[in-house]
């Protein structure tokens, strides 16, 4: 179920990078894509009911059926980048406006 | 060596023969034109006294190249006619009277006349050179493709060859009869090749202020009327060679020399003068087309009356 | 001296001329007439090592990679001792023309090497070697030809050479794939006769059209060769355009000529047994020959006129090579040395002319005669061979390959060999009329003045080479002989003095010395009688009107107009279809950076969803 | 002295360099400078970071072909550092973490490690594009290269989920014996090509390209033509040729794009009139050609490929920005007659473009030559008459220009070169000469680097 959602908005992140011409709705689509694709590899590592992969002292482990702690991992490093991505788009953003006055890419007259 | 000096002075007796029967035949047929156009027309030596009052008469020189271009044209001419066999078995260089020789070698004289008549720095000179060759374009093409064909069913390019296979009447007869569009073809490049009345644009007696001769006099234009009855002399016993079976003996040689010489000389005093781009467009329609086809049927369909 | 060690020294001496040139542009060019002669030196003793059968192992020193290998065969010295010879009559001209390049040192580097690539060409027998020399000749010859007129010239020169030496290339990669080696004679043997070999001979002769400006791919040529600096000309034309005839050698005599005629067509062929490929060549080169002379008769360019004389001659080349057997291969081989010697002959005087007169167009000038006799007579006798005139040698080889045409019975072919030697006598005398002869124009009286020694002594020589072979051809024709044993065709039957065709018998010496005689005579004639009036060039019969610009009495411009007009609607086809071609390529340039590059991301978004959808297409 | 250093020495002096303003430019040529000169002491071996073993842990591959990898890209990186070090002070640690990216690009083994690394090397083009003054276009820049990053990693989860493992090799022998047929695996193949093909400059996905290397300067143009492009086309290399199969439909979409960027970049090119387009779409063309090659799997050639075309562009964007800055506009007709008063350079400039034409006597010929010689020998026959056609394209829009460069009737423009960058145009040209003639090293070296050794994970 959570994969089909993670799906969703990734189609719906390229629809928005697709159509929108406005520089700040292009930056949010990126986003709405790459959350999805976060979503997407969480879903992948998902193990009928297995508990977070955090290993305790005092149980014995052996028993327990854990969640895949790879995935989960590699997110962490994916939203990282993601932010670091969008402070940098939204950075440019603000030049653009700064050089053009506007968002709208088509009103910017570049050749 | 001995041999050879005296085969060189047989060729020039060729040559000197070649002029006086063609000076002579001129001049009688300077008379028959005459009588066609309801004149008397000169004594049948008149050719010898123009050319003998040029050659004594002091004249003009534009330069070195004008007297060399002079000597070049008449001497390539000489060559050549040395070459000529008269009948099929008196020539002056047995064996070696290749038919591309004669035409290569009246270039020579036409590009030493051509070189002195621009030499003479009179424009007129330099566009009557330029008629002459581009009708010598026109009419040469023609005659070649059906000397061709001739060439390729014989096997052989030596005039006098050729003229012993026509005379044993074996497998060919005249080839003006075996190859009777080629004999067209040839009749109508020789009135070109002898600038006869449709195609005399570049001699004609009426354009002389354009003609190539328009500087001359004196010895240079003597000389060059040698060069040109020489040059008739070949190019009419060339036909005679190739299209009416050569000569057994000498006077068959000079009957028919004298009945083709004859015969074009009244055909040309029907016509008017074509202008040169005119003459170009004639020469590559029909004449050629002729001369193709009459290849094509000969070699490869194998039609040879 | 072996052939690396030859071709290592004289790529040294190009960089030595470049240095010598960067110091003093002179002694560069100097350097390239001692480097030139210093080749063509060695390569006679090479000739005449083979020509006395000693077997010289020419392979001894090993400087190049291992798989560079050279052999001294016999067409490649028929080939290197033609073109290291009119390299080295053509570098006594370099001293003169150097001041005036904008890189003169550049010029003689090139000079020289363009030298080195030709040598590696011709004796090379290694295929990848022959395509890097070839490749190298193009190359350096490229950025020479800027130094004259035109940049535009030197890039379409590239292209066309280019479009040749990469269709060699893929010809020697189909060789390669089938022998297994790079030998050219393994290469080519293995391939002729089978399929490939079909493709093989396509590609090559495509390469041989390209370099020798043969029909479909000429507009380059007379660019090139008009545009190119004066001493580059004679080289170019003389010279390099030679490479593509000893590719049209390996392509057409070599291999097997493909598709037989005489199954399809039966009895009527009994005239003649070529081959759909010979054929189809023999046209090509038909139409190479009628459509160079047409248009070089319309020419006011001396240059570009001997550039389209140059493409005539190629189809005459063509037509010689592609019929084959002894006389047609014979009349083809010295056609190459004929048309060799005389354009070299002619673009020297043209370049002699121009030198002292800024301009080599015929409307700008007139009357050079006087101040430049020697040159006018070196013309003179180099034109009279280019029109295939008796004394000289381009008449040997004409008559060789008339004697081919007229045997086989090509009629159609015959019609545009016969026009192309009429044609070429009107247009070397266009030339020789308005640019030698005629009113000598006052702008040019005071500068004219006969060119130095070291410029005439390599006219002379090449005037004195083309009366040689027109007059005694038995000895070249003899060697001849040997390169047409090597290529496997049976030779020509010639005796001492005379040559034996199909249908004929031709004796040159004969023929000239009765030409000789001729003059003689009429020497005589003219001497005997009154000495006349020496009268100056103005003083000519005008009816009347008074003259005093010499520019009005003389006629140079448009000097064929009756024939010109004829066919002047159709005469650049070729430039317009090229034209066409490059155009097609910038618009698709110009719509796919139109429809690609804008700043707006969807574009790549929009490629990514539609590939990932052709992917998924059949699946989901 | 292990290879990690490579990667936590620059991203060290990055952090560092914040701090001390004044000196960063030095401490990045210094940095630079040591990386090359490290790279001499490194043995071959594969670094398991952690102590943990393949399928869990990050390997780090230092082999033959990393290794010419790093030097390449290292002395690239060190030139145009040394170059602008001056005019463009303040971007040095901003060009220290690219060093430490694309130093992490060409050893990794690992593909997620290889997505993280892709991104630091992104991020920081990004920036370096900033300098282009350009906002927009890296703004597109940015977008394009987070999507197909994003897709790449997409791709990559889509790997793991099936195989479980994200080392190279691993998923190699994995792919191999897990008896999958081609169809499966195509759409994360598919997805990894886009995300490559974004940064490889491949027709479709590089609309960036224009905006970004068209009004690029001294910096950008260099860094991100032949730096960013030699790095990214060795690593797509190293993928391909180990990691990816490639049949069926995905073959003919893969092969599609190949032929469409080779033959339309020439076709660009051709018909462009401003010399850093003309530049900019045969460098888009050779890209594409070196994707081929190393489609037919001659990876060996591939790599001098690489190497001649990124020394070559090096040359080319360097000079040409330098001439554009100084002349304003780099349209031909201005450039016209350049070379004329500066010699060097111009006789420099020429030997790299011919060698990037592929003339005899210069490196790209015995390449050119090798690699048509291969691919007619494995029995592929139409891709040696495309290559055949669209460098004899590429030959004429170069020549013109060359010709363009030397020759003019009017007055030639005043440009006034440094020393450093004629010292460094110069023996990079002579560099091509020499391996254009002396090509023994060249020939037999290529073959060992075919054999390069990712085998099983682990141990070398």
């Amino acid at each position: 179920m959570l994969q089909y959602a993670a799906i969703a908005m990734l189609m719906l992140g390229l629809y928005g990078l697709l159509t929108q011409r406005n520089v700040i709705k292009i930056i949010v689509s990126l986003n709405i894509f790459e959350i999805g694709l976060n979503l997407f590899i969480i879903s992948v590592g998902y193990v009928d009911d297995g508990i977070a992969p955090i290993l305790t002292s005092n149980f014995n482990n052996n028993g327990l059926i854990f969640v895949d702690p790879l995935p989960s991992a590699l997110v962490l490093t994916a939203i990282v980048i993601g932010v670091g991505t969008t402070a940098l788009a939204l950075a440019l953003a603000n030049n653009i406006y700064q050089k053009y006055g506007t968002f709208e890419i088509d009103e910017m007259g570049e050749e | 060596m001995v041999d050879m000096l005296l085969m060189i002075l047989a060729g020039v007796g060729v040559a000197l023969f070649g002029f006086v029967l063609q000076t002579s035949i001129a001049g009688v047929n300077r008379k028959i034109v005459g009588r066609i156009q309801k004149r008397y027309g000169p004594k049948w030596y008149q050719e010898f006294l123009d050319i003998f009052k040029l050659l004594s008469k002091r004249s003009v020189t534009h330069g070195w190249i004008f007297d060399f271009g002079v000597i070049m044209a008449l001497g390539g001419i000489i060559g050549t006619a040395m070459f000529m066999p008269i009948t099929s078995s008196l020539m002056a260089f047995p064996g070696y009277d290749n038919f591309f020789i004669f035409v290569y070698l009246i270039a020579v004289g036409m590009l030493g006349m051509a070189m002195s008549a621009s030499g003479s720095g009179n424009p007129l000179a330099s566009i009557g050179v330029m008629r002459a060759l581009t009708t010598m374009l026109a009419y040469e093409v023609p005659f070649m493709i059906v000397v061709l064909t001739i060439i390729k069913l014989t096997g052989t390019s030596s005039l006098s060859e050729l003229g012993i296979l026509q005379q044993a009447g074996g497998d060919f007869n005249w080839f003006v009869i075996a190859l009777p569009l080629g004999g067209i073809v040839a009749v109508i490049s020789l009135m070109g090749m002898l600038g006869k009345k449709p195609f005399v644009t570049y001699i004609a007696p009426a354009e002389i202020a354009s003609g190539p001769m328009v500087e001359y006099g004196g010895k240079q234009l003597g000389m060059l009327f040698i060069m040109h009855e020489i040059t008739v002399f070949i190019e009419v016993s060339l036909f005679v060679h190739l299209f009416l079976g050569g000569a057994e003996n000498i006077l068959f040689f000079i009957i028919k020399y004298f009945a083709v010489y004859t015969a074009l000389n009244i055909m040309s005093s029907v016509y008017g003068r074509l202008k040169i781009d005119q003459v170009v467009l004639f020469f590559y329609k029909w004449p050629l087309i002729l001369a193709v086809t009459q290849a094509f049927i000969a070699i490869y369909l194998g039609w040879v009356i | 001296m072996t052939v690396e060690l030859l071709i290592i020294l004289t790529l040294v001496l190009g960089l030595v001329s470049y240095f010598m040139g960067r110091f003093n542009k002179v002694y560069g060019a100097v350097v390239t007439i001692i480097a030139s002669m210093f080749v063509f030196i060695s390569v006679g003793y090479m000739a005449n090592d083979i020509l006395d059968g000693s077997t010289f192992n020419y392979n001894a020193v090993k400087y190049l990679p291992v798989f560079a290998t050279f052999t001294v065969s016999y067409l490649g010295i028929f080939f290197a001792i033609l073109v290291t010879f009119v390299f080295a009559m053509v570098s006594f001209f370099n001293p003169f023309f150097v001041e005036k390049y904008k890189y003169p040192a550049v010029y003689n580097m090139l000079y020289i090497f363009s030298l080195a690539g030709v040598l590696g060409v011709f004796f090379t027998d290694n295929l990848m070697v022959l395509f890097f020399f070839f490749e190298f000749v193009v190359w350096s010859g490229l950025f020479i030809i800027p130094l004259g007129k035109s940049k535009k010239a030197a890039v379409s020169y590239y292209a066309f050479s280019t479009a040749g030496s990469f269709a060699l290339l893929y010809a020697i990669f189909i060789m390669r794939d089938v022998a297994g080696t790079y030998n050219l004679y393994a290469g080519l043997a293995s391939v002729s006769g089978t399929t490939q070999g079909t493709y093989v001979m396509i590609l090559l002769s495509i390469s041989a059209f390209s370099k020798l400006g043969a029909f479909p791919l000429h507009t380059w040529l007379p660019a090139a060769h008009g545009n190119a600096p004066h001493p580059f000309s004679p080289v170019l034309s003389g010279a390099l355009v030679k490479l593509g005839a000893f590719v049209a050698i390996l392509a057409l005599v070599k291999l097997a000529p493909v598709g037989d005629l005489q199954s399809v067509f039966g009895s009527y062929t009994d005239a003649t047994f070529l081959y759909a490929s010979q054929y189809a060549v023999a046209i090509l080169g038909a139409m190479t020959i009628v459509f160079g002379t047409l248009m070089a008769i319309r020419q006011d360019d001396a240059k570009k006129l001997l550039a389209y004389s140059s493409v005539s001659n190629g189809g005459y080349i063509l037509v010689a090579l592609s019929i084959g057997g002894s006389v047609g291969l014979a009349g083809g081989l010295y056609h190459i040395i004929a048309h060799a010697l005389a354009s070299a002959a002619a673009f020297l005087a043209i370049g002699a002319v121009s030198r002292v007169t800024g301009t080599s167009k015929m409307s700008e000038l007139g009357g050079m005669i006087h101040k430049m006799p020697i040159t006018y007579m070196v013309y003179l006798i180099a034109i009279i061979s280019m029109a295939g005139i008796p004394p000289m040698g381009g008449f040997i080889s004409k008559w060789l390959i008339f004697q081919a045409v007229i045997d086989n019975g090509l009629i159609l072919i015959a019609v545009a060999v016969f026009f192309g030697s009429i044609g070429s006598f009107l247009y070397v005398f266009r030339p020789l009329a308005a640019l030698f002869l005629g009113q000598e124009l006052p702008q040019h009286k005071d500068k004219a003045k006969i060119p130095p020694f070291f410029m005439l002594l390599p006219m002379i020589i090449l005037s004195l080479l083309i009366v040689y072979t027109g007059v005694f051809p038995n000895y070249i024709l003899g060697f001849i002989n040997d390169v047409m044993a090597e290529l496997g065709v049976d030779a020509l039957v010639i005796g001492k003095y005379t040559i034996q065709g199909p249908n004929g018998v031709l004796h040159p010496t004969l023929v000239a010395s009765v030409f000789g005689v001729g003059v003689l005579i009429a020497f005589i004639i003219f001497i005997v009688l009154k000495k006349s009036r020496k009268v100056g060039l103005m003083d000519t019969y005008t009816a009347g009107n008074f003259i005093y610009t010499e520019e009005l009495m003389h006629y140079s411009l448009d000097f064929y107009a009756p024939i010109e007009r004829l066919y002047e609607k159709y005469i650049n086809i070729t430039e317009d279809f090229y034209k066409k071609l490059e155009n097609k390529v910038v618009d698709f340039g110009r719509m796919v950076k139109y429809f690609f590059f804008t700043n707006k991301p969807e574009v790549t978004v929009f490629w990514i969803v539609v590939i990932i959808g052709f992917l998924l297409w059949g699946d989901l | 002295m292990s290879a990690i250093l490579l990667i936590a020495v620059p991203l060290l002096t990055a952090f560092v360099s914040i701090l001390f303003k004044k000196y960063s430019h030095y401490m990045l040529i210094a940095v630079s400078f040591l990386s090359v000169f490290a790279l001499g002491y490194m043995d071959l071996e594969t670094i398991t970071i952690g102590g943990f073993d393949a399928p869990f842990g990050i390997v780090l591959i230092l082999d033959n072909y990393s290794l010419i990898g790093l030097y390449l890209v290292n002395i690239l990186f060190f030139i145009v550092a040394v170059l602008n070090c001056k005019e463009y002070k303040k971007l040095s640690s901003i060009l220290l973490v690219s060093l430490a990216g694309l130093n992490g690009l060409l050893l990794t083994g690992d593909l997620f490690n290889l997505f993280v690394f892709l991104e630091v090397a992104g991020i920081a083009a990004y920036l370096i594009t900033t300098t282009n003054k350009k906002p927009l276009a890296t703004f597109n820049y940015l977008v394009q290269g987070t999507l197909g990053s994003s897709l790449y990693l997409l791709g990559l989860i889509l790997l793991y989920a099936m195989f479980g493992t994200l080392n190279m090799s691993d998923m190699a022998r994995e792919i191999g014996t897990s008896g999958y047929g081609a169809g499966v695996t195509a759409l994360p193949f598919l997805l990894m090509f886009i995300g490559f093909g974004v940064e490889a400059k491949l027709l479709p996905f590089n609309s960036w390209a224009k905006g970004i290397l068209a009004s690029s300067n001294s910096l950008s143009g260099p860094m991100i033509a032949s730096v960013y492009a030699a790095a990214i086309s060795l690593v797509f290399g190293r993928l391909l040729t180990n990691v990816f199969v490639i049949e069926g439909t995905l073959l003919t979409i893969v092969m599609g794009i190949l032929v469409f960027s080779l033959v339309a970049g020439e076709a660009m090119a051709f018909s462009s009139k401003k010399v850093k387009e003309i530049l900019l779409y045969s460098s888009v063309s050779q890209a594409a050609l070196v994707v081929l090659v190393f489609m037919t799997g001659f990876a060996g050639w591939a790599v001098y490929l690489i190497i001649g075309n990124a020394t070559a562009k090096l040359v080319l964007f360097l000079v040409t920005n330098i001439a554009a800055k100084q002349l304003g506009d780099d349209e031909v007709d201005t450039f016209k007659g350049l070379f004329t008063n500066n010699k060097v350079v111009g006789l420099a400039f020429t030997a790299v473009t011919l060698s990037v034409v592929g003339l005899p006597f210069f490196f790209g010929f015995v390449t050119k030559m090798n690699i048509l010689e291969n691919m007619f020998l494995s029995g592929a026959y139409v891709w040696p008459a495309l290559i055949l056609i669209t460098s004899f394209i590429e030959g004429i829009y170069f020549i013109r220009l060359l010709l363009n460069l030397w020759h003019t009737d009017g007055d030639s423009p005043e440009v006034k070169f440094d020393f450093v960058l004629k010292y460094v145009v110069v023996v990079i040209a002579v560099l091509t000469m020499i391996f254009g003639v002396y090509t023994k090293p060249v020939q037999d070296s290529a073959d060992d680097l075919v054999v390069y050794s990712i085998t099983e994970g682990g141990n070398f």
